[in-house]
């Protein structure tokens, strides 16, 4: 992201960046808003697999 | 099967809140459509940076209904909702014969993700009430619909301003998931 | 962020905003984590406040 | 006060967390310094691109010593970790004449937040062991330290390579935290 793509395009990825990270930090759809989050900025995959397991996690900590 | 299990078999399904794409180029009428769906109005739109999502009931059936943002710049992250979706809205604006062709390629490159596998597909041929408007053969043909395979899909005429044909697809997207079940 | 400064601060920007996402959706440090966060990605005020007074309310929430 | 109100504070003081944060310049020394303080060791460095935090235990105190990543891009996001914050420590490369004026900055801009308002001072003048090193004094001077209104402060010469003068620093820093109790 934010990278080789013109000023506007950049302006519309911080602005949906904020709003799912939004969503994210208000404990809303979390498990979806983290995939976007780790592809939007790039986390290296062994990172992102981690976060994503532990979303997992809280999911299956709600289910029980 | 016992008649208690009848029930209970029905009442899971009546229950089970099926996932709902919306997806389709920017300016294609998705969230005007999701709006139609939920109130039942044309509501004034912005375009979508971000996503909306709401629940929609229809024939008894509850739907979490996701509109994704459809610009260039952020289509990339539809692939990061595809997980347990049921069905696929495919929104294309009928009267946009220059960006067919890249409705196509998001729509193949979408139907190739395995998440998706098991995915209904609903294209909304929308904007009819426009006089350049593609016919919903022609968008079918522009999309290469007919050529799809191991894949339940269905292609309407709407007009999501005038309120038409958006009845009709929900009504074949409604049978298809239960006969799927 | 990310604007009106050379690549190379860039990407440690980058670099730095991924580790404290990383961190906040761990769970650690969630309070002072969501504060760099809102002010990097240039959160709204609103928005920034809304955030954080729903860490405050997770933090009250333990300590009870 | 009785005997059991007496216990009870000191051994809610012995296990409250005090908060540190170690700032200054990149290539300063914080990351060196604050492995020197929980290990005992110098250990190998790669600039802090985020942060380190961890626990110190000095004369039955602990600290929550943070060490924050000192380049200039990341810089302007030290004031959200200030919160609650009962000490920082300021590292000085004592050597690098030339960017004095801008660590001189960057120590006055923090000063003047509210949140550190109440916050102890102590600067590490480091890399004593290098031989353009400016002196304690003229590192003092040259940040303005004598002319700070309201604030506890003190300076020391260390070389966290060497290991000299640390415990000099923390141990003014106990008593300061403990006296100001
Ligand atoms: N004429 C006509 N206009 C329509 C129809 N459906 C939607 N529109 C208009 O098309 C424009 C874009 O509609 P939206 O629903 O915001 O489009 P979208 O697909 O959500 O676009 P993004 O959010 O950018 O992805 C709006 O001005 C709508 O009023 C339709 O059936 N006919
Ligand atoms: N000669 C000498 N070198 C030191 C001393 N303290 C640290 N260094 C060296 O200075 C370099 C930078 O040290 P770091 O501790 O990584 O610096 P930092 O302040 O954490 O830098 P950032 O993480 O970029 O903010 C390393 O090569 C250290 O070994 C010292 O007292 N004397
Ligand atoms: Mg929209
Ligand atoms: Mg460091």
């Amino acid at each position: 992201v934010f990278k080789g793509s013109d000023a506007l395009s950049e302006a519309t990825e911080m602005e949906y960046l904020r709003k799912v990270l939004f969503e994210y930090m208000m404990g809303r759809e979390t498990k979806t808003m983290a995939k976007v989050i780790t592809s939007m900025l790039k986390f290296p995959p062994d990172q992102a697999q981690i976060v994503l397991d532990k979303e997992e996690t809280k999911t299956i900590h709600w289910l029980r | 099967m016992g008649k208690n299990n009848n029930h209970m078999f029905h009442s899971l399904f009546g229950t089970r809140e099926m996932r709902i794409l919306i997806l389709g180029l920017d300016g294609a009428g998705k969230t005007t459509i999701l709006y139609r769906l939920q109130v039942g109005e044309v509501v004034t739109t912005i375009p979508t940076i971000g996503f909306n999502v709401e629940t929609v009931t229809y024939k008894n059936l509850k739907f979490q209904v996701w509109d994704l943002g459809g610009q260039t710049s952020i289509r990339p992250y539809w692939r990061c909702y595809y997980s347990n979706t049921d069905a696929v809205i495919y929104v294309v604006d009928s009267s946009d014969r220059d960006r067919m062709g890249i409705s196509k390629s998001e729509l193949v490159a979408m139907l190739e993700e395995e998440e998706l596998k098991k995915a209904i597909l609903v294209v909304f041929a929308n904007k009819q009430d426009m006089e350049q408007a593609m016919t919903p053969t022609e968008v079918a043909t522009a999309l290469g619909l007919p050529a799809l395979k191991d894949r339940k899909w269905q292609i309407f005429k709407t007009s999501a301003l005038k309120g038409h044909g958006l009845d009709e697809g929900m009504e074949w997207l409604v049978e298809s998931l239960k006969s799927r079940q």
